[in-house]
């Protein structure tokens, strides 16, 4: 935890800020969201690390998604995405949204969500622990430093791909696509 | 056992079956002509409260299996002073292969979102159902899920697995 | 017809009412000539009163004239005297008869129009013979005329509803004339003389309170005629029954004459000063009876009717008041009353000839259909109620300004009731104009106005409304005189009893 | 320049204009606005010119004046001003209308009346010009027919009502003092007995408090506003109803004068104590119940009648801050009334004459412009530091305060946050949120509609930060009062007691703001996003459904409802409808039989004969 | 000299509002036995802010956020700091009243521009929870200003530094009172804290703000926070001889404010102006008449 040398701040405060005060979005789908109360109250207080549930996508910048994702809620969870701004990291909770969890052959849960959104960081486990969870943010903290949570660049770069994606598996969507076609950069 | 019941049903329809499932719960199986009219004579008896309709695929013998169980709801009749409230589960079966039976709605409006859902998940038709639209699915089947015969792997394999990875996770694979 | 006593040049006062008399007896032999020309007598015939009247006027100012027919000396012969009230008035009933008449030309085409020109043209001459007559008997002789033209004229349309109304007025007139004559009857008895100024100069001799019987009779006789409250019953059928024509002049004129003919009673014969209290709370009353009864008419003719016994409640209140403003007041209400009021008759006749029926309710929509109609009544009803431009603010201003002269705290109450009457009377006029020019009609019709020769008329009344109403010294020094010549009896006596 | 001529052009100008109207609407419009303006730039050269006066006419014998003083020049200058606006405004909003002769007739001949009125010198010619304006303003009242007949049918009774007292009041003051010229009587009424101004007041203040709409004869004015052609209430709304004031001060200050008006009556029950009361009450109830409105003109009108409690306050308060202050928010209130009723005309020209505000929102989008007049309309309202309002408003509660009003000033700053609320109400539902779907393709409010709401709003900003021009010009009027001057500087009122510097402010704010910008400008460029894509729980944004208008503010309406039903209008409307079954009853005394009326007449002689034996008169 | 208070006087008021801000965050989560986070987070919070690319619904919702924050920077200029008071000669204590207005007003203006309900609602909450405290407030700022004839705020200060502070003076105790009764409404914390319910309307007029908006957003809480409490100290308890005194003074207030937030439930937004129109006023409305009658 670097969150006090100053010289850090000063040659990087974009990435230090974004280190230490990760606002999340829970976005309470499948049973993960037990989890979540417990690292944020008193046993294993999540705002030491700057970690604050917040009420809208706009003012997040970590989008956490607990537990499985049935066909329905991915709409959400799209749009959600979609919502938040730029510089934005997404961390799939539990193993449903890996490859699907024990829901693996179901015909309504979405098997790999990282085909429909960009996914930074997974935290294994049936249900991890709150530890878990600050092991991730450590882990997310690694990965800002080294610039590899970049998943809101990957989804601008193959923003086609993903679109076709989300298309495929949920038919028509009601919003027009964020970013139109000619936007490469 | 409350008597007077089991004799009234067993005088006014032929072909019912009557036994007791376990301590508190009346297994009744008829014939899916006079299931309408069992519903109605159990509803002015005190059992009105139609609490859920599933329905069994028995794939081997080719039939479904309405399941229809009813409570009193709330109901001091002087069926029940003695012993506690006893359900009621009323069974019937339909042919499997274009499976078609009437709603029973007109007699208990709570039917509707029971019988919408055994149309989609079973295909089950009802007649005199108002809107027997999509309600919990969001993609169409050709064969309804829970039937017996819907392969989920076959499905998942051919619906989900097609879809490519996108980014750095693609080109590995 | 010896020529008149001392008066210098300028036609004989008499003319003003032998001519249309003369013409009246004559239409029925021009009759027999050609039918068509009957129709133009009247309208010739008050051309020359009016211009006779002009011609008068200013003489008249320093000195009334006196016209002895029949050779008998002052006290005993018929005698006319011409002062400053009678040519103002003859000038009036003139002004407004022409305007009548030049309306009828083009109103009135159905029915017997022979007689109908006949009974107009008596009608307007007994009121010029009430005003300029001097003594007693002539006045009722006039008066008589007057009544029964008038019932007969109320009945011309022939409906139900005509002769009912001109029954019932008749037989009040009856009851009324009846009166006056006791009333006459009685004076001769007690003073031996018809004379009018004899009869004062007599009566300042003996004390008024002897004559007080004879009084009572005459005035309440005189009274149905200038519609008082309890006496004005005939009125409000009357004038609605009655043609338009005709009820601008019956409200216009008649009503006026009559309570000419009360005042000139009260003023120089008896000049009983005590008992006026009375009439001015018996103007109030008037004045807040009729307001109320308009405000709940939706009949245009008996709204107007009703808003005609108003006025003549507030005239009768200035009056009342005695003062030399106060009658100055009551004089000019009493002509921008036969200004507004004939106004307001003639447009709504035409408007109701158009709309077809007399509910307020079916002139929805005139200012499209009749813009010019439309807004003579409009400016009629603002005159009416006293707004500045017009000339009914002038008056009432002068009748208010007197009434709070009087400092007594009774007028201020009165004052208080008038103002009411005052609102009241906004309230309904001003509904009505709502009603022509802000109600959506239901079906769109074209511009349909009002014949030229009834526009005619219309446009003269608003140009004298609007210019006396900016301009009102033309009047004001004509009223003064007449005001003060109706006051002092001495003055009258002397003049006509050298 | 003679005054004479200056009325002659008005008059005649607005005849003129009706029969050009005949011709052609081109040059009948060309010719309305040319009188208007010649009429602003003739009062505005008539600046030096203080107690000339000409005998112009005689009627029935009493000498009709004109004359101009700082007060009377101050009111024409605005009248002539919002009247040249409003006509220029009314240009486009009337093209396709019916009668727009009419129409342009009678708003010429308000203005004229209005102007006639303030340079009458004397009672009469005061209300001759009274009654004139108040018969032309019933004609426009009920233009646009249906729901308007009634209201103009209620105004014009109530101004009967009014004019009536005066009338009386005038007539009384002719009877004891045998002259009408307000020079002459205000030396005369010295001699008055304190009972006598008591009732004088009494009775002028009536006729002056119905036309300002003060708290229990203010109910005609809701429904005359929301029901007047739109152009014409801007007329209406910033001048006419303000005529009332310009009464309030002619009565109490140039005829009876400060010292006498202002110990009228003992202890408590001082004249202008109660009258300072009724105008705090006239704040407070019409503030709350303009929160309950959702018709936009119905919003602004019961605003209206707030505001004119500020004035009321103001100059019954009786210092010269007080007088000053009172007088300057006359002028301020008629410049954003004026605006705010062109915004919502600019908004009914464009959508047909919507003025629901449940139904309109998102009009930023496709009105820029009017939005930002609206915006600087309820600034100026609500009294926001840098806008003319805050001046005024602020110079009353100095005033209250250092004289020890302290529950005076608690409900006049209450109006002040009722006001906020009911402002936002009114540009949130038309302006912000949603843009619904059939309003999709509005375009801008036309430029003559423009025109005038850039002035005024530029009047707005220009009188509020430099609002020592306006007060140096109100503070000669104090003076002419008998008051002790406030030493005005440009930027404000340099006094021991609290200073005002409005330039600080201004400077304070600009600066803060561009460092707020900067700030604002640290981050990335933000990304401009379409009305539909905003947060609603992940779900897609339902077509025209998510626009929060209706029962705005929910919880206060439930507490405030109950106390807050118009009584006062209720108990008139009573009132009337008993008067009419009196009418109805009183047509009964003519039954119709022959025999009655005989008898009557009867009756009557027996009882002239009765009054002669019973009193022998 | 002038100069120089001008830029200094906001700075101030901003470490204090942040430090503020930071310091409830702390105290909250040690109330809730939890470690809580540095004293330094908020300015973590809005460095990250500035770094994220927000988006925005038109150029009223980039002017309105802008209004408010310079709204309380300007207020800030007329509260007097412990002898620094840059503005205290131009309009005093109503500039201050008619000021604070401004920042919910531009809120209100850009939430009104993002077209979200949840923001209207949170508006219109804030609206009416402002006229709920502003009944008993303006009775207490008259009792106030008639009480010392006054009124300038450094005026009233200066008079509280010699005759002892307001807050124990006999006439003014109520209204003091009174006042501490309404401060967490004036606040906008927990009891009152209808209109940022992030449970119920998603953080009310702030659901829209993304990065830059969020971070001038929380600037202009902070500085509320700073101005609440400063009038109070102001108003009240005297004002303060030098800067030390002045901030000891405010954080002792806002600590006690801290453990009502921390103990109190959100009350439902009638419950908050049916409370504020109850008891406060009533004392507030008592106050007034001591004062009246002491002043005769």
């Amino acid at each position: 935890m670097d969150r006090n040398q100053l010289i850090k701040w000063l040659k990087a405060p974009a990435k230090m800020g974004h280190k230490y005060s990760l606002h999340a979005v829970y976005f309470c789908t499948g049973c993960g969201i037990i989890e979540v109360p417990p690292s944020i109250t008193a046993r294993w207080d999540a705002e030491r690390f700057g970690v604050l549930p917040v009420a809208t996508p706009r003012q997040a910048n970590l989008f956490l998604i607990t537990g499985y994702v049935s066909v329905k809620t991915l709409r959400a969870i799209i749009r959600t995405y979609e919502q938040m701004p730029e510089p934005k990291y997404s961390v799939g909770f539990g193993s449903c949204p890996i490859n699907g969890g024990m829901y693996w052959d179901s015909y309504n849960t979405i098997k790999h969500l990282d085909k429909y959104i960009p996914i930074d960081g997974w935290i294994a486990g049936c249900m991890p622990r709150p530890e878990a969870i600050f092991v991730a943010v450590t882990h997310l903290w690694t990965l800002i430093d080294k610039d590899m949570a970049d998943g809101y660049k990957r989804y601008r770069d193959h923003y086609q791909a993903y679109r076709a994606n989300q298309e495929h598996a949920l038919g028509k969507l009601e919003w027009p696509p964020l970013f139109s076609n000619e936007t490469k950069s | 056992m409350k008597d007077p019941l089991k004799d009234k049903l067993t005088s006014a329809f032929d072909g019912i079956q009557i036994q007791p499932a376990d301590r508190n719960q009346i297994s009744i199986t008829a014939n899916k002509e006079s299931i309408l009219s069992v519903l109605s004579l159990l509803k002015s008896n005190g059992y009105n409260h139609l609490a859920l309709i599933s329905c069994v695929d028995w794939i081997e013998e080719k039939r479904f299996e309405l399941v229809y169980i009813l409570s009193a709801y709330m109901e001091k009749d002087k069926h029940f002073t003695d012993m506690e409230k006893t359900n009621i589960i009323l069974k019937t079966s339909i042919y499997r292969e274009k499976p078609q039976f009437i709603s029973a709605i007109p007699i208990f409006e709570n039917a509707e979102p029971y019988e919408r859902e055994i149309h989609e998940l079973y295909g089950i038709h009802f007649e005199g159902h108002p809107r027997l639209t999509p309600l919990f699915l969001e993609r169409e089947y050709k064969t309804p899920p829970f039937r017996k015969d819907f392969d989920t792997r076959k499905y998942v394999s051919d619906v989900f697995d097609p879809i490519p990875f996108v980014g750095k996770k693609a080109d590995k694979r | 017809m010896d020529d008149a006593g001392l008066f210098s040049g300028g036609p004989n006062p008499i003319l003003l009412v032998v001519v249309p008399l003369g013409f009246a007896f004559a239409l029925p032999l021009i009759g027999f000539v050609s039918k068509k020309i009957l129709k133009y007598i009247p309208v010739g015939v008050f051309m020359f009163n009016l211009v006779v009247a002009l011609r008068l006027l200013p003489l008249v100012l320093k000195q009334p004239i006196l016209v002895e027919i029949g050779g008998f000396s002052p006290p005993f012969c018929i005698n006319l005297v011409a002062g400053p009230v009678g040519i103002l008035f003859s000038a009036l009933i003139a002004l407004a008869g022409l305007l009548v008449a030049v309306y009828t030309l083009v109103y009135i085409k159905e029915g017997p129009e022979e007689k109908y020109h006949i009974l107009y043209l008596l009608l307007l001459t007994a009121a010029t013979g009430v005003v300029l007559t001097g003594d007693i008997f002539n006045l009722f002789v006039f008066f008589e005329i007057l009544c029964i033209s008038s019932y007969t004229l109320v009945a011309y349309v022939g409906n139900r509803a005509g002769i009912e109304s001109s029954v019932k007025y008749l037989i009040q007139g009856a009851v009324g004339s009846s009166l006056l004559l006791i009333g006459i009857g009685l004076l001769y008895g007690l003073f031996g003389t018809l004379n009018m100024a004899d009869l004062a100069r007599q009566i300042v001799s003996v004390g008024s309170s002897s004559a007080f019987i004879p009084m009572a009779f005459m005035i309440t006789g005189l009274g149905i005629e200038a519609a008082i409250f309890p006496l004005n019953s005939w009125l409000p059928d009357a004038h609605s029954s009655a043609p338009s024509s005709v009820s601008a002049i019956l409200s216009g004129i008649a009503i006026e004459v009559g309570l000419y003919a009360v005042v000139r009673i009260l003023f120089t014969l008896f000049g009983l000063s005590s008992f006026f209290l009375f009439f001015v709370f018996l103007g109030v009353l008037t004045l807040l009876i009729g307001e109320m009864c308009a405000f709940s008419q939706n009949n245009i003719k008996r709204m107007l009717a009703y808003s005609s016994i108003g006025q003549i409640g507030l005239i009768l209140f200035a009056f009342a008041i005695a003062t030399a403003y106060a009658v100055t007041g009551g004089l000019f209400q009493m002509i921008s009353h036969t200004l507004g009021k004939g106004l307001l008759f003639l447009a709504a006749g035409y408007m109701i000839v158009r709309s077809g029926s007399m509910e307020i309710s079916s002139l929805k929509g005139m200012g499209k259909r009749m813009p010019l109609t439309a807004l003579a009544f409009t400016i009629g009803a603002f005159s009416l109620v006293g707004l500045p431009p017009f000339i009914g603010f002038p008056s009432k201003f002068l009748i208010i300004r007197s009434a709070l002269a009087e400092e007594a705290l009774i007028f201020n109450i009165l004052i208080g009731l008038i103002l009411l009457g005052t609102v009241i009377e906004g309230a309904y006029f001003f509904r009505v104009v709502q009603v022509i020019y802000f109600q959506k009609e239901n079906e769109h019709q074209k511009r349909h106005e009002a014949p030229v020769a009834a526009l005619i008329p219309m446009f003269l009344f608003m140009i004298a409304i609007v210019a006396i109403g900016i301009y009102p010294k033309l009047v004001t020094g004509i009223l003064d005189s007449a005001a003060s010549e109706l006051l002092d009896r001495v003055d009258y006596i002397r003049s006509v009893i050298q | 320049m003679s005054l004479e001529l200056l009325l002659i052009i008005a008059f005649g100008g607005a005849i003129v204009t009706y029969l050009l109207g005949k011709i052609s609407c081109r040059i009948r419009e060309g010719f309305a606005v040319l009188i208007s303006l010649s009429l602003v730039v003739m009062i505005a050269c008539l600046y030096g010119e203080n107690g000339t006066e000409s005998i112009y006419f005689h009627f029935l014998g009493l000498p009709l004046i004109m004359r101009t003083n700082m007060l009377s020049w101050f009111f024409a200058m605005a009248v002539s001003a919002l009247g040249a606006l409003s006509v220029i405004f009314s240009l486009n909003y009337m093209k396709n209308r019916e009668r727009t002769d009419f129409y342009y007739l009678m708003l010429l001949m308000v203005n004229a009346s209005m102007l006639g009125i303030i340079f009458s010198g004397d009672l009469i010619s005061f209300f001759i010009f009274w009654e004139m304006m108040s018969w032309s303003t019933f004609l426009l009242i009920s233009y646009n027919r249906g729901p308007a007949v009634a209201a103009g049918l209620k105004y014009i009774i109530m101004s009967i009502i009014g004019s009536m007292a005066m009338l009386v009041g005038v007539l009384s003051l002719y009877a004891t003092y045998e002259t009408l010229n307000m020079a002459t009587l205000a030396e005369l009424i010295g001699s008055a007995s304190s009972g006598y101004l008591l009732f004088l007041l009494i009775i002028f203040s009536i006729a002056f408090a119905i036309k300002n709409a003060l708290m229990p004869l203010h109910t005609w004015l809701p429904a005359a506003y929301a029901e007047a052609p739109t152009p014409f209430n801007g007329v209406l709304s910033g001048m006419l109803t303000r005529m009332g004031m310009y009464g309030f001060l002619l009565i109490m200050y140039v005829i009876v004068g400060a010292t006498r008006a202002l110990n009228l009556g003992s202890g408590l029950f001082k004249f202008h104590y109660i009258l300072a009361w009724l105008g705090a009450i006239t704040i407070v109830i019409p503030t709350f119940i303009a929160i309950l409105q959702d018709d936009a003109k119905k919003l602004l009108a019961w605003s209206a009648v707030g505001q004119g409690g500020y004035m009321i306050v103001g100059i019954a308060v009786g210092t010269n801050l007080g007088l000053s202050g009172g007088i300057f928010h006359t002028l301020n209130h008629a410049i954003y009334i004026v605006l705010l009723f062109m915004c919502v005309g600019a908004i009914q020209y464009r959508t047909g004459g919507e003025r629901d505000l449940n139904s309109l929102g998102g009009f930023i989008k496709k009105m820029p412009f009017t939005f930002i007049g609206t915006l600087l309309g309820i600034s100026g309202l609500v009294g926001i530091p840098l806008t003319n309002g805050f001046v005024s408003k602020w110079l009353i509660y100095k005033t209250l305060i250092l004289e020890g009003y302290p529950f005076l000033a608690f409900a006049a700053l209450i109006g002040t946050w009722g006001c906020i609320l009911y402002c936002y109400k009114f540009i949130h539902h038309i302006f912000l949120g949603q843009l619904p779907g059939k309003y999709q393709n509005v375009q801008k409010a036309p430029f003559s509609m423009l025109l005038p709401m850039i002035i005024l709003s530029f009047a707005i900003l220009f009188f509020g930060i430099l609002p020592g021009i306006p007060l140096k010009i109100i503070d000669t009027i104090g003076t002419s009062f008998g008051f002790k001057s406030m030493n005005v500087t440009i930027w404000g009122i340099a006094s021991e007691t609290g200073t005002l510097n409005t330039i600080n402010i201004f400077a304070a704010v600009l600066i803060v703001s561009i460092i707020a910008w900067l700030m604002l400008k640290i981050g990335p460029k933000a990304v401009s996003v379409a009305q539909e894509d905003t947060y609603a729980a992940g779900a897609a944004i339902p077509k025209d459904k998510y626009h929060y208008t209706v029962d705005f503010y929910n919880p206060l309406y439930r507490m405030i409802t109950p106390y807050l039903k118009d009584f006062i209008d209720a108990f008139y409307m009573k009132f009337a409808h008993w008067i009419q079954s009196l009418c109805n009853g009183t047509r009964r005394v003519y039954t119709g039989y022959v025999g009655n009326y005989v008898m009557y007449i009867v009756l009557f002689l027996a009882l002239l004969i009765f009054i002669r034996l019973k009193w022998s008169l | 000299m002038q100069m120089i208070e001008m830029i200094l006087s906001p700075l101030l008021a901003l470490i204090i509002g942040i430090f503020f801000l930071g310091l409830s965050r702390k105290i909250m989560a040690r109330i809730q036995w939890r470690y809580g986070p540095p004293i330094t987070q908020p300015v973590i919070d809005v460095i990250r802010l500035f770094s994220q690319k927000s988006v925005s619904h038109g150029k009223l919702f980039n002017l309105g956020i802008i209004f408010s924050l310079a709204g309380s920077l300007v207020l800030v200029l007329f509260l007097p700091l412990a002898q620094i008071c840059p503005l205290s000669g131009s309009g005093g204590m109503l500039v201050i009243l008619y000021m604070m207005l401004l920042a919910p007003l531009g809120i209100a203006l850009s939430g009104g521009e993002s077209a979200n309900p949840n923001t209207s609602i949170g508006i219109s909450r804030k609206f009416i929870l402002a006229l709920g405290y502003e009944v008993p407030l303006l009775l207490i700022l008259l009792a106030l200003m008639t009480h010392y004839k006054t009124i300038s705020i450094v005026h009233i200060v200066s008079i509280q530094q010699n005759t002892g502070w307001a807050f124990v003076s006999l006439p003014l105790l109520l209204s003091g009172i009174a006042y501490v009764l309404i401060l967490p409404a004036i606040l906008g914390i927990r009891p009152f804290e209808v209109v940022q319910a992030s449970q119920e309307i998603s953080s009310g007029p702030m659901a829209e703000y993304g990065g830059p908006f969020l971070a001038l957003a929380t600037i202009q809480h902070a500085l509320s926070l700073f101005i609440g409490i400063a009038l109070f100290v102001n108003l009240f308890l005297g004002g303060a001889g030098n800067l030390l005194i002045f901030f000891l003074k405010m954080l002792v207030v806002f600590v006690l404010v801290l453990f009502v937030n921390a103990a109190l439930p959100r009350l439902r937004i009638e419950q908050a102006v049916k409370y504020l129109w109850r008891w406060p006023t009533l004392l507030a409305f008592i106050g007034m008449i001591i004062v009246l009658i002491v002043r005769r």
